[in-house]
């Protein structure tokens, strides 16, 4: 039972992490190493793609906000897409949509990096 | 758009089941999905909507994850986690308790949202999310005893009845 | 069950996970759906495939049933059932209670199933199942305080030990 | 959330049962009496397809011992088809194979019941 899946694309100079599963404080490390690989290797346009993520708690959320300040500093930023209801709302509970460029799909994400 | 308040949903009117449900398990984090699993669970069947499940498993969780993080030291391999339900006609109730250093819950600071974005802090927002998804929030905390987060979820009919009123003074 | 004091010993073939888990539940056949959920999760994410992971749900489902069934009186609303997992290097530990009447395990005679299936008999199965499905399976009756079944899986690399030849002798 | 499913269908004089979730203590009355209305009407050829069941314990199985022999004393037959693997297992663990006609396929039994 995988508990939570992480994988990584590059599309033109984006790195798009798709997630999935449970993000919880058990597996919220997962995604900061991964996150801190694209940033090791100064990369800092990064999309997050929720579609397969079925459950996020404040440990999951707190991972963005360890990064968002260093990547916004090199003019890059951390977008998502594709998030259910689910998992939106508890971005929204949070206010995190006036921090964050939530967006309905990657396609949409991509064309906003790139304008 | 900053956090919106929350409306009250429609709760189950009468409990289909109740009872009181009780685990101990291991404080580590590896046994949240357990824990939410078998919280939500009875949810379910106590006959919250998917919305309510979601929150009581998300508050649960929350609990659960700072007793795993703060309540004992690292090395304590003995450290555990009691979960307790106690469903009757009025509310559903979720106790939290550990056995661990305890904290005064009046030095948290339940952060204003809009300063917290603006300052990109990492974490503290647990204990502000359980307040927010659940109807009643009260910490009990006796260090090295018992530490308790008692949460509460009033049912429809229950919402405006004297008990209700009784339990919220507490 | 002895409490022997953990072995943290690096086996070829070892458990995914110790520690002990322990759940109180009202004793109604409502709930057996929830305990199946909770005592499967847990064997799976020791690490036993799907076909032991359902032998170990069903063997407890048939202990809790037998508790639900003929453990109190029916109109016993206090009455609870406990599920304890235990999991150490060697061995899968699972010990249902009750705090019924009890019953005497030596009258119980285990069917022979040739003759079983001939007579058409409802019922009497379970105890013959849950020796089936598990390794070990012990009876400690002490009626009003507190009726116990403990079932035991070895992990393979633990069969052979001298250990396990003890826990047989219990 | 619906525990246990039961459907009743009639093809040609013979009651088919298609029974779905979990067969367990809490549930086998609502197979029980779905049996018993069966008899009732003094039918006695039944058919029930495991397709749906994901589970079954030592009360679900006591359900068709209840019945079998007043079947049977009718000229009739409780007949049994497309069970998962996981659910024949349980069966053959307790020797039922040797006391019940468990086949593939509802088309088998429906032949059976007719030869
Ligand atoms: N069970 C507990 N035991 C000890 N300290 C706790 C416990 N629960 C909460 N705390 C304290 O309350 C603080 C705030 O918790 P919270 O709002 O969940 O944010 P975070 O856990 O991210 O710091 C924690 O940092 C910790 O100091
Ligand atoms: N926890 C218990 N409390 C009291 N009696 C029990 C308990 N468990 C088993 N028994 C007794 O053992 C008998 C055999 O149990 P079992 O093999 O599961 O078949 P069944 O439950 O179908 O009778 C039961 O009929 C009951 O008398």
């Amino acid at each position: 039972m995988e508990n939570f899946t992480i994988n990584r694309e590059e599309k033109g100079g984006i790195a798009v992490l798709y997630i999935g599963g449970f993000l919880d404080a058990h597996t919220a490390p997962e995604l900061e190493s991964a996150i801190q690989k694209i940033i090791d290797t100064e990369q800092f346009k990064i999309l997050v793609n929720f579609k397969e993520l079925s459950y996020i708690s404040s440990a999951g959320l707190g991972v963005f906000m360890g990064f968002i300040e260093n990547i916004r500093n090199h003019d890059g930023d951390i977008k998502m897409s594709d998030m259910t209801p689910k998992i939106f709302r508890v971005f929204d509970l949070l206010g995190f949509p006036t921090l964050y460029d939530i967006v309905d799909t990657e396609e949409e994400a991509i064309e906003k990096f790139n304008s | 758009m900053t956090n919106t308040a929350e409306k009250k949903k429609q709760q189950p009117i009468a409990p289909k089941l109740e009872g009181e449900y009780t685990l101990r398990i291991p404080s580590q984090t590896d046994n949240l999905e357990l824990i939410r699993g078998f919280v939500g669970k009875v949810a379910d069947k106590v006959g919250f909507d998917a919305e309510e499940v979601n929150k009581i498993e998300l508050a649960c969780d929350e609990a659960c994850t700072n007793v795993i993080k703060h309540a004992y030291s690292k090395d304590n391999k003995e450290s555990t986690l009691d979960i307790v339900i106690k469903v009757d006609y009025q509310k559903f109730t979720l106790v939290v308790t550990d056995h661990g250093k305890g904290f005064d819950p009046k030095s948290i600071k339940i952060p204003d949202l809009k300063q917290y974005l603006a300052e990109l802090k990492v974490g503290g927002l647990g204990i502000y999310l359980m307040k927010t998804l659940m109807d009643d929030v009260v910490y009990d905390i006796n260090p090295g005893k018992n530490n308790q987060v008692t949460m509460v979820k009033y049912f429809i009919n229950a919402q405006d009845s004297e008990l209700h009123d009784k339990g919220k003074e507490k």
